[in-house]
């Protein structure tokens, strides 16, 4: 078959799009149709993974093997199907409170196994999908439906937790800004390993359009002062109170990924056993 | 004696479950029968433990309710053993003499008659072989000459364990266990034999564990994700496959939860490879949430059980049938699923493989309820009935011919064509949420009825799928019992012996659970006037299960159900079949 | 007519909802029934939504299988709720004459002789109130005229909703709403109106949904620790408690996921405060293992499951009753709990007192049934019924007189002596292993067999309760129809809708499903020859149920389930009534 | 009453202790026994509440309300309990596994929230209860019953991870040293605040003896020349990789705990709302 230059219409699906008008999210999904189309990724050959949020909606919204699966799930799903099909691009997707709160076991260590995935966190520092409850990165004292007299929680820093636990490519876009984000997706698809792409996506409906504006206020482009691939720098970054920085963070090579660990075992292992057929096997037993 | 059972009882140090294994090794070796309990106390190294065996050649399908010969290196810890270690009338017990418990404050029956002997196997390890680790293998040696088990065998045993690694060690147990055959020639007169006249074949058989079984059988059947998080009884099935499959071109991994560890089962298959997972009761129970999407999404799936005593951490080390329930409708809403029931140790590897058969056939997840006793217990097995049955499938792909491609297409038998990532124009959405043929999400009522009613068409298809029923005894018996999973053992003997008694009875005992396979129960129950469901919870959840599904139980069925830890003693089914038995 | 069913279809933005609350509000002021769904697309903001108002002097149990009164936005989003929205013969229809659509694709059925009004809804309220978004209160302004509902009281509802804080917005409002009514008058004959003809009592009614009454009801019956996840449609619940329970001096906290929530509870209950959580069917699912530890530890406990549609994420907006096999069986082992189903909105609050009275009483998780049909509606209140039932307990605790201390003791009725911290002497050992009397762990099957006879002899008890069915219709009747729960209201309408027709029925509707109160369904079916069990469950799970567990059933029971999303109708109760009834 | 001189014994129980002869966790329950006793907390007043495990029996092992939970669900339960009755003294304890592994999310929800607990980790980066598979603290290479090929993950940084989640208490013990722990187990109880006290106790039968050696030859006690109140400082220690820090790594005041917080926010609900009784609250409906 001869190759055809996809564009990112080729990444559009039929299924209705429901999220609320102005919702921060359409900016990622059209950041993850022009990376997918930049990166000439086949349709089928792309998994995109999300769990359950408005966000994870997004799952269904792009020309691929989309998976909606559940709450908090999407890492775990992600991983196996990578783990299965290491030669297919896996993008994981979902919300903060998907990611950052039920999720929050496998965030730590799908990291630390380095599993080969690109990970699309829509933080909205909300439950969108539910109605506006409180999520783990909701803002100290805001009043939400669940924190009726103010959150009494400090919220969670997403970036910083996954420098500490070693992620191998920390990046943060915004959804107001889709080139930009769409450079994201393609460095961190590229990236082999573990790649979280933090993206500040505004729910308009619970926390209102004002929170573009703090972003576009407040938000500092990485330029070259900043080495990504130094971690004290990295840290300093994340560690930002005021500021909210875009760009990537932190990134080093040479981790070997969670499928790469597996082929070089399975490699070992016929080394060391070679085992023919499942009776060959049967000498175990004797 | 054609039939033997002996127990070894004393402190984990002592060496118990090895000597163990290299009586049923040697068993195995010589083509017999020999069918082995393990069982520990809630200490991890240095408690109680103690090794049960029967030998014999004929089949054996219990652990033999009465034991005829017991060595104890320490009354203290047989006492924790007396729920499961009862002596048949006039067993023989050697006891270490080191131990210095007076007789009348021995834990053992005196109306039994048991022969009590006492043995300084301790002392002649320690200062005979000058290694008191010995005194197990002086013991084997002592076991092996009193019921002329194969001493060959256990040598052959022996050093295949060390092997080449430490031929020393090989030495100093062979000749500890040549010190034990001497001693009894030295020392007991002739008539303390209980002579094992059992003939073994020249057919060596294989050893396996249920765990094992269940593991191996998943790997004959192509599974290539496997991943699990720890648990007792189940974990052996997470460290087999961690040392096996990589050679087969597949991945273990441990992740972080049994949550994790079912979605990236569920995130293989999917992808496309054939995935399981495996736990217990707990695990099993935070798997609930993630079952539910490989059943609504209709993915391919395979959970093992292995169950355990419940409630809760209940008893981790011992087993019961009481995760029915759970496997049926522990889900939230309706969702197709199958259950099956391995019964004994080789049928943990075929159900293993009917598992992968059933779920790729029919993309339907398919949890297998094992059990401690199952899954922990070795037995000898036929190396040519394992690969006998034939239903290794593969996934089975749709056919893409260019036109609109429908996931989730209403079909007649409730099976819709699967892609997989890489077939070009197979993208679809798949989701938790009900959905339309193409996978987009809905919330039409009608529509989640149809696509209900197209879930369970599946189901009545697997119903009809054959060879999931085993009939025991007699066929015109007017009395049935019903039983499931590794009850059978027990039912299946007691059935025999109520035959030689002259009652007339007979066994059904189903390996597919879910959805029940009627029309062949509606055969195997005609006739049939009255019958008991036999199992191991106390909530009677199998007879509750039947009253529920099953419409052709007769007017009067009883149920006899009890919790787990003890397994079912061959004595209690009997004891029910002549309540209730005509004579023949 | 005295019973008008009305609804309001346009997208978010209508603020089709408000108007509907308003008129609820109306309603409850004038000492009227009224009833009302809300129906949402899956969009948050902007989607379709619809209300759909039932008003009466009469009781009213259901929805009401069809709308006399339609008022269209957007016949674009009235199409997305034509599995839920059937018009009545003869009908009214106003449609916002802004929409376009011409007439022959409006989706209403032409055979119906609706009668078809355009209304400028959307052009009164930019034109002449110059806000449009005060379209929906032009359409109140209408409804009002037309149905000869209580003005005054809509007017105070809008007023008491502004309030102090902007008595502007409220004025624009009533400005609007006499729009509406002038329109009426300037344009329609005067025959159009369909008069409501209820007469209100001075006795004005509360408003509630189901999630705020079980809220309340477990803030009434002394709930300290509340602890959830946000979950459709059980946020409320956490909502609700957020926002009154710190007043009276207890906590909620949104827990990182549904394990911690239940786990939480189960640590401040240990700890001795009262403790609830509260999800639906995928979070419930996650809380089953926790769920068996409350159970063999016999930690009092309450969990609200409001059921949405499943398996998996389902249709989380909408209602099925399909988790009851999950609330009965899906926690591994036999665990004692209780099962307790409310079955309208009032229900919800006297259930979460009784949840609690059990779960304090026997030491126990009790599991509330409710699901998104009554969670999510709204009904009026007779105030002077909540409070009626008397049974708030609070924590039983041990009388400690310096003996030794059984925290697990074995006595009569199963329920042993219970200390929390705090108490001197009374400390022990709480787990989920199987435990001896003190609490200390055991191995022992003798003991798991003694202990969950214990943990079962509660169940006894329970079953022995008084006041947990709820029985109409004809006492003599030969024809039962079994259901529980949200069914309750269609059965008990169509019940007295069969006994107009001349036919012998009586409904059965237990609130306590387990234990099931066998003794009181045996006197409740006695004399009854057939009986029919109706749920919204595609796998019939409460026809499976009682199957199962009750030896009452008549020999001549038939099903009739459906899976969920669609309430159940009168009409279809009914039919079943028809086809199984005698003549009176 | 008059108050009675509590010592160690006082807090031992009859519950029979079934760990392996040599298990490092037998110091830890010595510690505790200790560090009760200094505290002088009347039995009745502890709370002890452990996962499951080897280490997790410790919560049968105390004499106080001992609680052996479920698996990895001993942080969430304690602080429900602690929550109850923030009169009284909540320790919680487990394992590696427990904590690290499966009740991830907890431990860092639970942190964030700062509940008053005082979590003793018997960390012998093993799973010992299960006999023997991979922990997330097992190093990586190091052969087990799960990866007898070796780890192919990289360990978890459990100090590290409490100090980037903001802990307001962390400390390293070794279960070689009762005294040492004992007073960091009196440190964490007196801290108003979640203190995590990790603690290297081997487990001698599937990692074997010599780790008690690797902790005597590699711990450093962290002298006055550490300051525990400074973020940095703290941080360097967490990131050793040769020596084993031992002692208060980290320890901040003044961060509201999660059981003040609710009794501040019942305080302002009186004042805003001021209900008597439920019935009050019936004007909400109307
Ligand atoms: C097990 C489970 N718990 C809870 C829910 C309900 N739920 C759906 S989405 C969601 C959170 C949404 O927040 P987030 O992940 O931030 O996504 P957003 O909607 O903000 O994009 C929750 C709690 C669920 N579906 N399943
Ligand atoms: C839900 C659940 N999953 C798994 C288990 C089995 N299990 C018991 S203890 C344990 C881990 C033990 O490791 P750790 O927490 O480090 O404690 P240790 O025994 O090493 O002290 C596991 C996996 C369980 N009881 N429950
Ligand atoms: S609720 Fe918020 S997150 Fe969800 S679609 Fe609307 S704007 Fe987006
Ligand atoms: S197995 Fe290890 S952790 Fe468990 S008791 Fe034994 S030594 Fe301790
Ligand atoms: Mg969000
Ligand atoms: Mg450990």
């Amino acid at each position: 078959m001869e190759p055809v230059k996809l564009t990112a219409k080729d990444y559009k699906t039929s299924v209705p799009i429901v999220w609320c008008p102005g919702c921060g999210d359409f900016g990622v999904l059209n950041a993850m149709h022009q990376a997918a189309a930049e990166l000439a990724i086949p349709p089928e050959n792309l998994m995109v993974v999300s769990g359950i949020g408005c966000s994870s909606r997004i799952g269904g919204y792009v020309n691929a093997f989309g998976f909606n699966t559940i709450h908090g799930r999407a890492l775990p799903i992600a991983s196996g199907a990578k783990l299965a099909r290491p030669e297919m691009t896996v993008w994981a997707a979902g919300g903060d409170g998907d990611g950052y709160s039920i999720g929050t076991n496998h965030f730590v260590h799908t990291i630390r196994r380095n599993s080969d995935l690109t990970y699309i966190v829509m933080d909205n520092n909300i439950y969108g999908l539910t109605k506006g409850q409180v999520s783990p990165t909701t803002p100290h004292g805001d009043v939400t439906k669940s924190t009726p007299m103010g959150n009494p929680d400090r919220p969670l820093n997403p970036l910083a937790l996954a420098l500490e636990l070693g992620a191998t490519f920390i990046a943060q876009g915004f959804s107001g800004n889709v080139k930009h984000l769409r450079d994201l997706i393609v460095q961190g698809t590229r990236h082999k390993g573990f790649a979280l792409i933090n993206v500040k996506s505004p729910c308009v409906t619970f926390r209102g359009r004002q929170e573009f504006t703090v972003v576009r206020e407040h938000g500092v482009y990485l330029d070259e002062s900043h080495d990504p691939s130094d971690w004290n720098q990295a840290h300093e970054v994340t560690q930002w109170s005021e500021k909210i920085p875009l760009g990537v963070i932190y990134k080093i090579e040479g981790v070997p990924t969670l499928d790469q660990v597996a082929a070089d075992l399975q490699e070992k292992a016929r080394e060391k056993q070679h085992f023919e057929s499942t009776k060959d096997l049967l000498r175990i037993f004797h | 004696m054609r039939d033997v059972t002996l127990a070894i009882a004393g402190s984990g140090g002592d060496g118990v479950i090895t000597a163990g294994d290299f009586i049923v090794q040697a068993a195995a070796r010589k083509g017999l029968n020999a069918f082995m309990l393990k069982s520990y106390g809630p200490q991890i190294r240095g408690g109680e433990s103690s090794a049960r065996i029967r030998i014999s050649d004929r089949p054996l399908y219990s652990q033999g309710d009465f034991v005829d010969f017991l060595v104890v290196f320490s009354w203290k810890d047989l006492a924790r053993f007396l729920d499961e270690i009862k002596l048949r009338k006039g067993a023989v017990v050697l006891y270490d003499e080191a131990d210095k418990t007076p007789p009348e404050e021995f834990p053992i029956d005196a109306e039994l008659g048991a022969e009590l002997i006492p043995v300084p196997f301790k002392k002649m390890a320690a200062e005979e072989i000058k290694v008191p680790l010995t005194k197990n293998m002086v013991a084997l040696g002592v076991i092996a000459e009193l019921l002329h088990l194969p001493l060959d065998a256990i040598k052959d045993a022996v050093i295949k364990k060390f092997g080449k690694r430490k031929p020393e060690a090989a030495e100093v147990n062979i000749h500890a266990i040549d010190l034990g055959k001497k001693w009894v020639n030295d020392n007991l007169p002739k008539g303390t034999q209980i002579v094992l006249e059992a003939e073994g074949t020249d057919e060596p058989k294989l050893v396996m564990t249920g765990d094992d079984a269940v593991a191996f059988g998943a790997l004959h059947a192509g599974v290539k994700v496997f991943a699990g998080y720890p648990i007792t009884p189940a974990s052996p099935i997470l460290e087999f496959l961690s040392k096996w499959l990589p050679n087969f071109g597949g991945t273990v991994v441990q992740t972080e939860d049994e949550i994790a560890a079912i979605s990236y089962a569920i995130g293989a298959s999917w992808a496309g490879r054939q995935a399981m997972t495996a736990s217990s009761g707990p695990g099993i129970a935070l798997k609930q949430e993630a079952l539910g999407l490989a059943g609504i999404a209709e993915i391919p799936l395979v959970v093992v059980n292995v169950q355990r005593v419940g409630p809760s951490t209940g008893i981790p080390s011992k087993s019961e049938q009481a995760d029915l329930y759970q496997a049926v409708g522990g889900t939230p809403g309706d969702i197709p699923r199958v259950v099956l029931a391995p019964s004994d140790v080789e049928d943990n590897f075929q159900v293993a493989i009917e598992a992968f058969y059933l779920a790729e056939k029919y993309q339907i997840p398919v949890i297998i309820l094992s059990d401690q006793f199952l899954g922990e217990r070795s037995e000898t097995i036929d190396e040519k009935v394992l690969f006998a049955r034939k239903r290794v499938i593969s996934r089975q792909l749709a056919k893409l011919n260019g036109g609109e491609y429908k996931r989730y297409k209403l079909t007649d038998t409730g099976v819709s064509p699967m892609t997989i990532p890489g077939m070009r124009g197979g993208q679809y959405i798949t989701s938790g949420l009900e959905h339309l043929e193409d996978g987009r999400p809905t919330s039409s009522g009608t529509i989640h009825q149809v696509m209900s009613e197209k879930r369970a068409r599946k189901l009545h298809l697997i119903a009809e799928e054959s060879g999931f029923v085993r009939t025991y005894g007699d066929p015109e018996a007017e009395l049935a019992i019903l039983a499931w999973g590794s009850s059978k053992g027990a039912v299946r003997e007691a059935v025999e012996a109520a035959a030689e008694q002259g009652l007339k009875v007979k066994a059904i005992v189903p390996q597919l659970i879910y959805p029940l396979p009627e029309k062949v129960l509606d055969e195997a129950l005609q006739g049939v006037k009255r019958a008991v469901v036999i199992e191991l919870s106390y909530g009677a959840q199998f007879y509750r299960f039947l009253r529920a599904y099953y419409d052709g139980l007769p007017a009067e069925t009883y149920s006899y159900a009890r919790g787990g830890a003890n397994p079912l003693l061959v004595s209690e089914v009997l004891e029910q079949i002549q309540k209730y038995a005509q004579e023949a």
